[in-house]
Order: C-alpha cells, then sequence, then structure tokens
C-alpha cells in the first residue's frame, strides 16, 4: 500500500518550517484547504506560523510553478512542492530563462495520480476523513459515507497516461519514488474524432465553445509556459486581439494562445481545468502535441527540451507538402 | 394578489413570450447553465441552482456599441439605442438584488448610464425562487433569503406542479395580463404566503458561516494590514471573479475603426488585470496584485456601503465557486473578522 | 456596418457562422497572398513580365521571407473577412536567408492542420514554395484557388462581424 | 495627422491601357492620411522624379506612396528621388501595379478595383513607416587569411597589393599548401615550384603581409569589421629573428622520422623544414620525435647552431588579434584509400596515391625526381592509373566528383611516358576535361604519349612475383581485361581538411554534409558565407584545381579589399529592433537566427517600490542580421520586429485589403 500525499503533509510543514526559519528560503508556495475537502488551493507562505496552514491531500491538483515567476527579482530563494507534472512545468520556465534553478528550492512530491475533486465531491461523501491508496483504486473516507474509486475512473485524465510521476531535480524528496509506469498509453482519440468530424459540424463545435468564453484569462494566467513578461493580449499597439468580446475575437485568441505555446505545453491540463466556462481547452492543445509527434518525431513534446519544437527543422525529415 | 400557473401554462406563456420579443432564460450547453435567447421554451433548463454568469449579461453587456461614426472626408456620428424589448426568465433572488445595487450606481446621481437605463426600461425580470441553494451560495448573509423578490417584475416559487405567481409591477402586470392573460388562476392567499414563507426560511447552510456584520467598519482601518500581502499572494490576476460577479460594474472604453468607419463600444474591465490602472508612460498606481485585491474587497464591502449604505455582494457565491485559487469575498469577510478561513 | 446585434450576450453574433447561406449576388472570392520578396514575389513578377492572366482575386503583400509570414497574421486575414489565404516562399533548400522556409515548412505544417481544426475548410488556406522563375505556377495556383473559393463560397467561421 | 503623396504611373499604356488611371486618383484621395494624388506618364524617367520631388516641397508631404512597377525594380531609384527632396528615404511604400494587376488582368474594371486596394495597402502601410537611417560600423583594416596555400598566397597578395595589411595562419611550418608537394601542373605542364615559389617569396618580403606558420585559429569573436581572433602560435624551439636557415642543425639530428610533406616517401628530421623551398626557410623541431623532449639527451642542434637559436622551452604562445574581415583558404586532403581494400593500398608497396607519385616524379623529391617503385627502387615498365578511387561512390561517403584527377592523371601518362618511357593503362569511368585547353591535353596523352585508356573499374589488384596484377572489364568491348603492372597509382578522392568543421563551429559558418564550407549562393556569391565579413577561396568550398582556386583566391580578395576600403561600413536599415521594455529575455529568437545576430545582454531597470533589478533581453547585432524576420514570429509577446516588415506594418496591409 504505498503512502498518499497526506502522509507526507507532516513531513512537508517540517522541511518549510525549518527551510523558513533557517532563512534558507524566503517563502514557500503549497497547498491549503479551500471552501471544502475536494478543492485545496495554492498557499503562498512566508512566516513559520503559516506553515501549519498547509496541506498535502490526494486533491492537490494545482499547478503552482507559475507563481514563481512573482519572485524573479526578489532576492533569496523560494521554496516550492512539486509533483511530477509541475516539475516539467518548471522545466518550461527554466528553459524560457523565466526562473533561474538556483533561486527555488524544489521539493519532490512523487506521484501515483491525483483524484479529481470535482468527480468525488458530487459523491456526497461530506468531510474527508482519510484516503487509503488500495492500488487500483483509492479508498475514500468521508464523515457522511465512504468509497472506493477506482483510479481509471477517478483520476484526472492526465494522471492515466503520466509517464512523469517522479520529480526530477527536486532538492528534497518527500518519501520515495513511485513507479514510473502510465496506467493506460496516451489518447487522442478525443483528437481523432473531432477530426474526422465534417468542417462545419466541427466548426460549430468551437463555435459554440469559444461563444461561452468571458476573456477572463484565467487559462493564460495558470499556464507555465504562457510566461511573457507582457503578454501579446495586454499590448494596446499593435491590436492583436480586440477589447469587444465576441466569436471572432476569442478565435483569434484561442488560436494565438494555443499556437504560442504549441510545441511547449507540458500537458498538465490546469487551462482547461480552471476555465470558468468549462471550455475544453485541452482538445486544443492536444491536437497540436499530436500533430507535433506525428509531424516532427518528437514521441515527447510535453518534456521541455534544449531547443523549441519550432525552433528548429530537419532539411529532409520534416514533411514536405508544399511543392 | 397571489396567483397560481400550472408547469404547462408557464411553458405556453414563455413561448408566446419567445415569439412576441427577445426571451432570455437558462439554457443548458456543454454542462454549464447559462442565460441565452430561447426560441422556445423546451430550450429552457430548470434544474440548476443558479447560471454560471447572471442578467448583467443583458443589462450591461460585457460588449456594447454606444455610437457609430463614418470619416470619409466629413465626420458623422449616430448613437446606438438599445430599444429591443426583452424578457429575462428564471432570474434568482441573490440575482434580481444584484440588479438593485447596479440601479443605484447606474441610475441614481448625477450622471445616469443612458445605455443602462434604456434595458432596464425595456427588461420585464421574471424571477424563479430558489428551490436548492447550492453549496456556494450565502444570499442569507445580507439579509437576503431563496424567496426574495424585490426587483422581479413577476416572481414564480415552485410549488410542487405549478407555480405561485406574484406580478410586482406595472411591467409584471402587463405580462399578466397581456400573454399571460387566461393562464394564471389566483391562489388561495394562506397557502400561497405559506409557500413564500417556507422559501424565505429555506436554510442556505453556507450563509450560516459568513457574517457580514460590521465588516464595512472592520475595513476602515485595516488598509494597511499585512494580511492584504498574505491573501494576494496567491491571485492570478484574472477575471474570473469580476466578469461571473452579477455587480461588478467596471468598463473600458475604446474605438475599432475599419477604414474610415468605426465604432465606439464599451467592454467590461477588471481591477484584477495587472494593466487595469496601468497610466500612459507605464506608471500603475496598482503595480501588484496587493493593491488590486485590497481594491476589489474594499469597494465591495467599504467603499460602496460608504456610499450607498448596502454591500456591493449579494452573495450569489459564482466567486466562490469559479475563483481558481478560492481567493473570494466569504473567505475574505471571515478573515477581517478574525475567523481564519485563508492560510 | 450591420446594425450591431450586440444587444444579445457574448452569446456571439445572432447568425451562426456554419449555416451555409448562399454566397451574396455577384461576389467574388477575395485572396489575401503573403509572398517572400526574393522567390514568390519575384515570381509573381515574372508571371506579370509574362503576360500570364490570372484572376485577379489575389492581393499580395511582400515579406522579407517566408519565415516572416506569422500565422495569426493568416487567422487575421480571415478574421477580416478573407475568403482564401495564400504562403508563399522559396523552395527549401533556395531561401536567400538559407533557413527561412525550414521555419515556415513546419510553422505551416502545424497550423493549416490546426485552422482546419478549428473548423476553417481545408481549400482556403493554401501554402506553397513558389520560386522566382515559376510565373506560371503563381498564376495557376491562384486560379486554381479562386476556382475552389467560388465552389466553397464566402468564408464566415472566422469572419468577424461588426 | 500625415500627409501621404501618391504618385499614381501610366508607364506609357502598360498600365493605364488596363487600369483606370482617374479611378485610382480619386479613391486614393479619399484614403485616410492622403494629402495630394498626381499622375505621371513615366514616373520613374527624370520629369516624373521631379514633379515627385517638387511635390514632396510644395505640398509638405511626410510619406510619399508611388503606385507603378514591382518595388524589386524601382524601390532604390523612387527611394533615391525621396531622400533627394530631404525626405527620409524609407518613409515611402510601392504599389505594384504594374505586374500584379495591369499586366495580368485584362478586365480594366477588376483591374483597377484591385489598383485601388493595392494603393490603399500602400497608403495604410506607409502611415506606419518610420525615418530610417543606415547606421555605421568602424571597420578594423586588417584582414585575416586562414590557410597559406596557393588560395591563401594569392589572396594575401592581392589584398597586401590593395595597401591593406593582412596576416596569413599556416598550420604546418612553411606556406605553400599541396600545390608545394606537385611536380608539373596541368594544362601547360609547368613546373608546380616554378610559378608557387616566387609567389612565396613575394609573400614574404610583403612588408603588408604578415606570415604565421606553424599557428592555428583558436577563437573567433565579434562581427563583420570586429573580429577579434585568437591565434595559436605553437612553439617552434627556434628563434626565428636569429635563425638564418642555414640548416646545420637539420644535418647534424640524428633523429630520422617519415616526413609528412613527402608522405611518408622519403624522410625527415625532428628539426626540419618540410621542404627545400620553405618560407619562412627557419625550421621547427617535433617535439614528438626529438630525442631530447624524449630522453632529454641530444641537444645536438643546439650545439651546432651558429647563432645560438634554438631554445628547446619555448612555449606555445596565444595571440589576440584584431581584424575587419577573413577568408578562409584551408584546401583540401587526399582521401586515404585502404577502404578499397581490393587495391591492396597499404598492402602493396607499389600502389601508391596521386600526391605519392608527385612526390616520386617532383625533382626536389625524395627521389630526386627518379620514378622508382618503393618497394624495389626499380623504374617501372607498365603503370596502372586507376580514376575514381572515393569519388562518386556514395558507399564511401563520397557522393561528388573531385574534378582534378582526370586531368592530373592523364598528367601523369604523360611524365611516365616521357621521363622513363612507361606505358600507362588508364581506368577510367568517365573523362572529364572542362576547362581551357583540358581536352586538348588529354588528347596529347592518349596520341603522342600513347596512354590506353580502358573504360571500366578495377576490381582487384593482388602481386604476381614482382608484378602487380589489375583484374578489370573493359565496358567498351564488353570482355575482361588483365594487366600486369609494375607500378598501380590511386586517383584518389579529393576531401575536407580535417578538422574542417570544428575550425567552421570556431568562426560560425556553415559546412555541407562533405564538410566543404557553403557558400552564400552557390551560383551569385560562391566567395561568401552566410556570415557577414568571412569569404572562402578554394578546395575548402569544395574540389577545384588551380586556377579556379586562384580566380577564387583574387574574387575573395576584391571582396574583402572593398570591405575594408569603405570608411565606415553602412548597415541595412530594413534589420530586426527589440523592444526592450516587453522583452522577456527568454530567447527563443537567438536559435532561429542563420546569421547567429541575436544574443542577450542585461538591462538594468527601476521597477515598482525603487527598486533597481537586472534583466535579460535580447539584442540584435544590426550589422550581422539581414533582416528575413524569422525571428519575429518565434517572438510570441511581438518584441521583435523587422523595420521596414513590422506587426503593426503587416497588420495594417491585412486590415486595408480586408476592406
Amino acid at each position: 500500500m504505498s503512502a498518499t500525499f497526506t502522509d507526507h503533509q507532516a513531513a512537508l510543514r517540517d522541511e518549510v518550517k525549518k527551510l523558513l526559519t533557517d532563512g534558507s528560503i524566503k517563502g514557500f508556495i503549497g497547498y491549503a484547504r479551500g471552501r471544502d475537502s475536494y478543492h485545496p488551493v495554492p498557499a503562498i507562505v512566508t512566516r513559520p506560523d503559516q506553515v501549519d496552514g498547509l496541506i498535502l491531500d490526494q486533491f492537490s491538483i494545482f499547478g503552482l510553478t507559475k507563481y514563481l515567476l512573482d519572485y524573479i527579482f526578489e532576492d533569496g530563494k523560494m521554496g516550492i512542492v512539486v509533483k511530477g507534472c509541475d516539475a516539467l512545468g518548471l522545466g518550461r520556465l527554466i528553459n524560457d530563462h523565466r526562473v533561474d534553478r538556483n533561486k527555488v528550492h524544489v521539493v519532490g512530491l512523487p506521484c501515483a495520480g491525483v483524484l479529481n475533486g470535482e468527480k468525488v465531491a458530487k459523491l456526497g461523501l461530506g468531510k474527508v476523513q482519510r484516503v487509503t491508496d488500495k492500488g487500483s483504486a483509492f479508498l475514500v473516507e468521508g464523515d457522511k459515507g465512504s468509497k472506493e474509486l477506482p483510479k481509471t475512473e477517478y483520476l484526472w485524465d492526465k494522471c492515466l497516461w503520466c509517464e512523469n510521476h517522479n520529480p526530477a531535480g527536486a532538492d528534497t524528496l518527500l518519501g520515495s519514488e513511485v513507479e514510473n509506469v502510465a496506467m493506460k498509453p496516451r489518447d487522442f482519440s478525443d483528437i481523432t474524432a473531432l477530426e474526422k468530424m465534417p468542417s462545419a459540424e466541427r466548426a460549430a463545435f468551437w463555435t459554440r465553445q469559444f461563444s461561452r468564453c468571458i476573456r477572463c484569462y484565467a487559462c493564460r494566467n495558470v499556464c507555465p509556459a504562457c510566461n511573457c513578461r507582457e503578454c501579446v493580449f495586454d499590448i494596446a499597439d499593435p491590436r492583436w486581439v480586440g477589447n469587444t468580446v465576441k466569436l471572432s475575437e476569442q478565435q483569434m485568441f484561442h488560436f494565438t494562445r494555443a499556437f504560442h505555446v504549441a510545441g511547449r505545453c507540458v500537458d498538465c491540463g490546469e487551462c482547461e481545468r480552471v476555465c470558468p466556462m468549462e471550455i475544453p481547452l485541452m482538445k486544443l492543445q492536444r491536437k497540436l502535441q499530436k500533430d507535433v509527434i506525428e509531424l516532427f518525431g518528437n514521441p515527447k513534446p510535453f518534456v521541455p527540451s534544449e531547443v523549441e519544437v519550432l525552433g528548429q527543422f530537419r532539411v529532409t525529415e520534416d514533411p514536405e507538402e508544399f511543392m | 394578489m397571489l396567483l397560481t400557473i400550472t408547469a404547462d401554462n408557464l411553458k405556453s406563456l414563455l413561448d408566446k413570450l419567445a415569439r412576441d420579443s427577445l426571451l432570455v432564460a437558462p439554457v443548458l450547453e456543454d454542462g454549464v447553465t447559462r442565460l441565452k435567447p430561447v426560441k422556445a421554451a423546451s430550450e429552457i433548463a430548470l434544474d440548476y441552482s443558479n447560471t454560471a454568469t447572471s442578467i448583467k449579461d443583458f443589462l450591461f453587456p460585457q460588449s456594447e456599441d454606444l455610437l457609430r461614426f463614418v470619416t470619409d472626408g466629413t465626420l458623422s456620428i449616430e448613437e446606438i439605442k438599445p430599444e429591443r424589448a426583452q424578457v429575462a426568465f428564471g432570474i434568482r433572488p441573490c440575482d434580481l438584488a444584484s440588479v438593485a445595487l447596479m440601479d443605484k450606481v447606474l441610475t441614481t446621481g448625477e450622471y445616469a448610464d443612458t445605455h443602462y437605463q434604456a434595458r432596464r426600461k425595456n427588461t420585464v425580470l421574471i424571477g424563479l425562487a430558489c428551490e436548492s441553494p447550492a453549496d456556494t451560495c450565502f444570499c442569507t448573509s445580507y439579509g437576503y433569503n431563496p424567496g426574495h423578490s424585490a426587483g422581479a417584475d413577476v416572481m414564480l416559487y415552485k410549488d410542487g406542479d405549478q407555480y405561485l405567481a406574484e406580478a410586482l409591477s406595472d411591467k409584471g402586470r402587463e405580462v399578466v395580463g397581456g400573454p399571460g392573460e387566461g393562464l394564471f388562476k389566483p391562489a388561495d392567499e394562506a397557502a400561497g404566503q405559506a409557500v413564500k414563507k417556507a422559501y424565505a426560511e429555506k436554510e442556505v447552510p453556507f450563509g450560516k458561516e459568513v457574517d457580514v456584520e460590521g465588516i464595512d467598519q472592520l475595513l476602515d482601518n485595516f488598509f494597511d494590514d499585512q494580511y492584504w500581502d498574505d491573501v494576494s499572494k496567491k491571485c492570478l490576476g484574472c477575471g474570473t471573479c469580476t466578469y461571473v460577479c452579477p455587480t461588478c460594474h467596471c468598463f473600458l472604453l475604446t474605438d475599432e475603426a475599419r477604414g474610415g468607419e468605426g465604432l465606439r463600444f464599451r467592454c467590461w474591465d477588471s481591477c484584477m488585470f495587472a494593466n487595469y490602472t496601468k497610466m500612459a508612460g507605464g506608471h500603475n498606481p496598482r503595480p501588484s496584485k496587493k493593491e488590486r485585491v485590497r481594491q476589489r474587497f474594499m469597494h465591495k464591502l467599504n467603499y460602496y456601503p460608504h456610499r450607498y449604505h448596502s454591500y456591493l455582494c449579494t452573495g450569489c457565491g459564482r466567486c466562490v465557486a469559479m475563483c481558481p485559487v478560492g481567493l473570494h469575498i466569504a473567505g475574505v469577510i471571515k478573515d477581517v473578522k478574525g475567523v481564519k478561513a485563508h492560510a | 456596418m450591420s446594425v450591431n446585434e450586440k444587444a444579445a450576450p457574448a452569446a456571439g453574433p445572432a447568425t451562426n457562422p456554419t449555416t451555409a447561406t448562399p454566397a451574396p449576388e455577384g461576389w467574388e472570392p477575395k485572396i489575401i497572398g503573403f509572398a517572400c520578396n526574393w522567390c514568390t514575389y519575384a515570381g509573381a513578377d515574372l508571371a506579370g513580365t509574362s503576360r500570364i492572366q490570372y484572376p485577379p482575386n489575389i492581393r499580395v503583400i511582400r515579406v522579407p521571407c517566408s519565415g516572416r509570414i506569422n500565422p495569426q497574421f493568416v487567422v487575421r486575414a480571415f478574421q477580416r473577412g478573407a475568403d482564401g489565404v495564400l504562403v508563399a516562399g522559396c523552395h527549401p533548400g533556395d531561401c536567400h536567408y538559407s533557413t527561412g522556409n525550414y521555419f515556415a515548412r513546419r510553422r505551416y505544417l502545424l497550423a493549416k492542420r490546426f485552422i482546419e481544426y478549428l473548423g476553417v475548410e481545408p481549400e482556403r488556406l493554401q501554402v506553397r514554395w513558389i520560386s522566382g522563375s515559376e510565373g506560371q505556377k503563381f498564376a495557376d495556383t491562384v486560379r486554381e484557388l479562386t476556382e475552389k473559393l467560388r465552389a466553397l463560397g464566402p468564408q464566415r467561421r472566422l469572419r468577424e462581424t461588426l | 495627422m500625415r500627409r501621404v503623396g501618391v504618385f499614381v504611373c501610366w508607364c506609357g499604356s502598360n498600365i493605364a491601357g488596363t487600369v483606370d488611371i482617374e479611378q485610382v486618383k480619386a479613391a486614393a484621395a479619399k484614403m485616410p492620411n492622403v494629402a495630394y494624388v498626381e499622375d505621371n506618364k513615366y514616373t520613374c524617367s527624370e520629369p516624373g522624379q521631379a514633379a515627385i520631388q517638387k511635390a514632396i516641397k510644395e505640398q509638405k508631404l511626410d510619406r510619399v506612396v508611388v503606385a507603378a512597377c514591382s518595388p524589386r525594380m524601382h524601390e532604390n531609384t523612387f527611394r533615391r528621388t525621396v531622400g533627394g527632396a530631404g525626405l527620409n528615404p524609407y518613409l515611402l511604400e510601392i504599389a505594384n501595379i504594374r505586374e500584379h494587376c495591369s499586366w495580368v488582368h485584362p478586365d480594366k474594371v477588376a483591374g483597377t478595383r484591385k489598383a485601388v486596394d493595392l494603393v490603399r495597402r500602400a497608403v495604410y502601410k506607409v502611415a506606419k513607416n518610420v525615418p530610417l537611417q543606415r547606421a555605421s560600423i568602424d571597420v578594423t583594416k586588417r584582414a585575416l587569411i586562414i590557410g597559406g596555400g596557393i588560395a591563401g598566397i594569392q589572396a594575401a597578395l592581392d589584398i597586401a597589393d590593395a595597401g591593406q595589411p593582412v596576416v596569413v595562419v599556416e598550420k604546418t611550418p612553411s606556406i605553400g599548401g599541396h600545390m608545394a608537394q606537385l611536380d608539373k601542373t596541368f594544362p601547360t605542364l609547368d613546373c608546380s615550384a616554378c610559378i608557387l615559389t616566387p609567389k612565396m617569396v613575394d609573400a614574404a618580403q610583403n612588408q603588408n603581409i604578415t606570415l604565421m606558420t606553424w599557428s592555428e585559429v583558436e577563437k573567433v569573436d565579434g562581427y563583420i569589421g570586429n573580429f577579434t581572433v585568437t591565434i595559436r602560435k605553437k612553439a617552434r624551439h627556434v628563434d626565428t629573428t636569429k635563425c638564418t636557415g642555414c640548416g646545420i642543425c637539420w644535418s647534424k639530428c640524428p633523429a630520422k622520422v617519415s616526413s609528412e610533406f613527402d608522405l611518408g616517401i622519403g624522410k625527415r628530421k625532428a628539426i626540419y623544414v618540410p621542404f627545400p623551398q620553405a618560407i619562412p626557410n627557419k625550421p621547427v623541431i617535433d617535439e614528438k620525435n626529438c630525442i631530447f623532449f624524449k630522453t632529454g639527451k641530444c641537444k645536438a642542434c643546439q650545439m651546432f647552431c651558429p647563432t645560438g637559436s634554438i631554445s628547446f622551452d619555448q612555449k606555445d604562445e596565444l595571440v589576440e588579434e584584431k581584424f575587419g574581415a577573413i577568408i578562409v583558404a584551408t584546401g583540401y586532403e587526399q582521401w586515404d584509400p585502404s577502404p578499397y581494400g581490393e587495391y591492396g593500398y597499404g598492402r602493396y608497396k607499389d600502389v601508391i596515391t596521386g600526391l605519392e607519385f608527385e612526390r616520386l616524379v617532383n625533382a626536389s623529391g625524395p627521389t630526386e625526381g627518379k620514378i622508382k617503385r618503393p618497394s624495389d627502387g626499380k623504374l617501372p615498365k607498365d603503370v596502372v592509373i586507376i580514376q575514381c578511387v572515393g569519388s562518386r561512390d556514395e558507399a564511401k561517403g563520397i557522393p561528388y566528383c573531385s574534378k582534378t584527377c582526370c586531368m592530373y592523371s592523364a598528367k601523369h601518362a604523360i611524365l611516365l611516358e616521357e621521363k622513363i618511357h612507361a606505358h600507362s593503362y588508364v581506368f577510367y569511368m568517365d573523362v572529364r576535361t572542362p576547362g581551357k585547353g583540358y581536352e586538348e591535353f588529354y588528347k596529347r596523352a592518349t596520341e603522342e604519349h600513347h596512354a590506353t585508356y580502358i573504360r571500366g573499374r578495377v576490381s582487384r589488384v593482388y602481386q604476381k612475383g614482382d608484378k602487380l596484377v589489375c583484374l578489370g572489364e573493359d565496358t567498351l568491348l564488353g570482355k575482361k581485361v588483365e594487366v600486369e603492372a609494375d607500378l598501380v597509382i590511386l586517383a584518389s578522392a579529393m576531401v575536407h581538411q580535417n578538422g574542417a568543421s570544428k575550425l567552421a563551429q570556431t568562426l560560425g559558418i556553415s559546412y555541407d554534409q562533405n564538410e566543404f564550407y557553403t557558400e552564400a549562393h552557390a551560383k551569385l556569391r560562391p566567395v561568401e558565407t552566410n556570415t557577414a565579413g568571412i569569404f572562402l577561396a578554394g578546395a575548402c568550398q569544395g574540389p577545384k584545381d588551380i586556377p579556379e582556386t586562384v580566380a577564387q583566391a583574387g574574387a575573395a580578395a576584391s571582396k574583402v579589399i572593398s570591405l575594408l576600403s569603405k570608411p565606415k561600413l553602412e548597415t541595412e536599415p530594413l534589420v530586426a529592433q527589440v523592444n526592450e521594455a516587453i522583452c522577456s529575455g527568454c530567447l527563443w529568437c537567438k536559435p532561429i537566427c542563420p546569421y547567429k545576430a541575436i544574443d542577450g545582454k542585461v538591462v538594468k531597470e527601476r521597477i515598482a517600490g525603487g527598486k533597481t533589478i537586472e534583466r535579460p533581453v535580447a539584442a540584435v547585432n544590426a550589422s550581422l542580421c539581414q533582416g528575413c524576420g524569422a525571428c519575429t514570429v518565434a517572438c510570441r509577446t511581438g518584441a521583435m520586429n523587422v523595420l521596414g516588415f513590422t506587426n503593426e506594418h503587416i497588420l495594417a496591409e491585412v486590415d486595408a485589403l480586408c476592406l
């Protein structure tokens, strides 16, 4: 029975308290309790007395690495707890020369998969007392009932095909590494389904999704690949995307953001998760991932590499369709 | 005078309204219930606690053209008046209350917003009492309740398979008398009052946890508290809270031209955006998230109350549900009142 | 500018862009062309000096290299009402700047599929290598694209409604 | 408000024939910012240009649009016109209403409508144009030539002759390169030394030329006009200021070693000059074979040296020099044919390469010109020459033709017959004689010198007694052939210098899959590279013979002379430019640039709260950037722009054309 996140909570708090008191970090980015047991929220603590607010539970999905951008000009180190997928996000920020690795103290959290809080909350189990890992399922015990939740059904999709369970290059590791094997192969079937649709039907699908967009930019603000100092959407001249909230501006916004992240997305899925209007944004990113894999023979575009996918080329192997 | 209307009659009333003018109602699409124009009652979804965004979309739209100009040699300007009549169905009590709060800002005082006023005049609000408040609702904290009807032209209370109805304004009576003619039946007064009382006393669990009493005074000398530094660190600086909130009303004006013709329009802006107060030359009086987060809650819980003697929040809970990092007004109220809700 | 129907909320325009309403009377497809200065623009010039006739539906924008053509320009053209877009540059290996078109090839292998994925009919965006000596190929490409667009009708899926 | 002047050209009837000039003028007058419209029969003519200049002054125009022929035709002409009227030449846009409109669209209505659109595009774009100046950077008036073969020597002489100082860096102890190894040169058979050594002496005596032999280029920084090159002067252990080149030291030196220059046929001492006519004629000590360096004893050379020039503790010296331009003339290597096991090179002593034969037949060679078989020193009677050894053979990784072997094999056949009446059998696939006098030379080899040319490949060479039996096939006669030869000469391929790619990376120039350096344009810029200020000459760019090499050397020298003769170097204004205020410093633009014109730099900035921070941003070297703009698309923020083709420009053009 491998350890769950909560088993590492005490160790994390001790580590953070030690690091804060001995001054090796001046703040720590972790999780705290949200409005219920199923929605933990980010927490940035700077004083030892705040440390007991830090929690770790099987619902801690939020990708925290983007907060490091607020501290790149502060002196001293910033601590952060990082799962496997977050480590890719951190790699993204480092490869983009936006975050200096020596100014980050990484606490690695080996992860066997995170429970989807939205789904579990609907089961009415009430306040969660304990979560135990039963191998192919998590047993969730709440004050209003308990249930064994099969991982293939209740984990976030990305956890099912994750091949990066252990955060590489952590300064301290909570517990020991978990088996780094994907529960199922990476699934692009929803993308191929959309591709097969006649273009009018697909256009209608995306028209419906983009018409819901309220341009709150939560997807951009959470994405570790969207780390520009001054975003092109905030610049008045040239005006790439108008202020008007209408379908064509949304189409330009979502095309531009997706293409800016093409070949750089680390598949953390946060954009889709934080979207208040539940627009399936990962269906944009995973389409680009699928094409990058097929076209440029790069099996893992979501793992940050030294050179960007669109920052290189192969003279003869790149497909030739434009003769 | 209390009335009742059967579900079917309500359906045919709504069909008639949809035909005669622009009917806006809750529609379920891709898992999200939103207020959308409907062509028939069949499109309307009824099992929802509240719509993702509120009636504000139709009174104070996210993008609204104000005037059109043509500049081929001479300049001609034509104001765009929103004359189109519309009926909004399924408006929850907290949103009805939010309309009242918006009215104070946009229709009272020296400068009235002519566009907002025009839309208010052309809009009939059909309220629908809350059968099942969500676990993020806390309207009771502000003295409202699931049966609150002030602001509705017609208020409906679901009662078994029929609805208790009450026309509360001339517009409401016109609806009942006009398209509603023959569809309503007078209700037994006592039974009706009982239904209304049941809704008024319906339990709103999260409302009990949030006590707003005296929060505005507390915030009078809370401006420089370290709390704002701590709580604002986790904010993403996105516009979700402000754009789902039924009472936020900040906007910006811009022109967009195509060749010699163009439009002046306004669209929502969010105080949480980094560039909200960025001035020419680059100076920004609210340079970091701390000032912005503080501004949002001070405006709703201190500045607005000082001016309009009520909180600029109706406890609809949308920001509680949708803020990606759980930095919402209920949490701030609890913190400021010493009940530790945020780390 | 049609009367603004934005009284409706952020639900986008009243008309759903995918319903195929018929093209207006006497409609001619409008093509925006991005041509690299050293090869395709020269090819187009050659079509001119050789007096090769082709449909007047294309308007060419000169850029230093196909590597300069940002896919966002293409979506902007569709947004502003272009019915078709042609992106053209030197054949791989001929680039005046040696590697510009290799980057363009990669970007448009991805961008063309992505724009189709978003619902634009595949024929509307054409990417072609046209050299400075291929005046005929430039003219044929424009004619072929014009005929396809005439069959497809006006582009409405990304076009803005004001 | 801008005041744009639009000048619509008739171009005689070329435009006016199918475009209604009046309608275009009327439409242009209504476009935003247009203050003045005029038409002209021939705008590019004298009066036409004068009319523009007059209008600029009188109408106080601040921007000009000329609607006429292709910008590729007269953009520079009209820039000069506009400049002549005191307006910045870059405040001009051309609408191509001839090649892209009137000449290709016969229907006047559609043609006119398109012409109006094209004018609108130009008017919208020109509103966004800003005045641009050519930046100027100073030029170090000094050239560096890497490689002291005939290419390097010729280029050095030409540059020095133009009065500009030049440094030649040569890896081996003497200049001269492979040409010094040759005996005669085709097609005139004049002796290689007779035409080379005078140039070597000229180079040595020319005070504008500094020869740095026994030295290598270690590091190259900077850019066109401002290269900083670190050169490693390897320890010679001989003080060249004192040494007179008398030769006593290498006559007394006991250590005998195989001579690289003589390709192992001859020997040399541990202290040596590669060949008698070496320039500088000063020896070097080969540390690997010098007895003193191996055992600490001997020092014979030091003892006998009359001028005390020997110093064993001399160390390598790193010298840093500044240059304005660099010519790479590092030449080629002969391919080692041992992969052709079937020819027995390396196994049979009498199977030698073309260059080795040059050493045998060379009068100043180890055998004083007597063609003595390496095995037993006998003069060979029958000689087999095998062509295309390595060349044109993908399996050996050499797909190309080495261009010179057909000619020097014919030369070998002639020399063999002339000198020792030996009979040559030349196995060939094709005889390629493209040069001037080449075919006639080949005819002489077959007719006057009775060389037998057999069309076919040799399948195997094996020793039989003291003979080398060559099995082959004569494809013209369609039958197997067997030749018993006393000597076999392999016309081995010309390949890149070893370490060629390392030097390319040091210089930042590109090379092809055969490690030959890549020219900027195969036909139009053969002696330039994509890196401004670095030029190529000779075989390092690809196999070639001496006439072509010397021609390239002259061409490269002329490029350098024109570069160094300018007081200042003017850079192209239409280059990339970084908006540092919004640049994130992610530097994803950097790997895109083929000219390595982008690098990072740190800027200081005060941020909110009064703190001063340092942050990385991209920086474009305007003298390297060629303005292709591939980097702008990689810049997500739009901080990277290309002047003249900015994002603002192109968006304005798209908007204008879609109205």
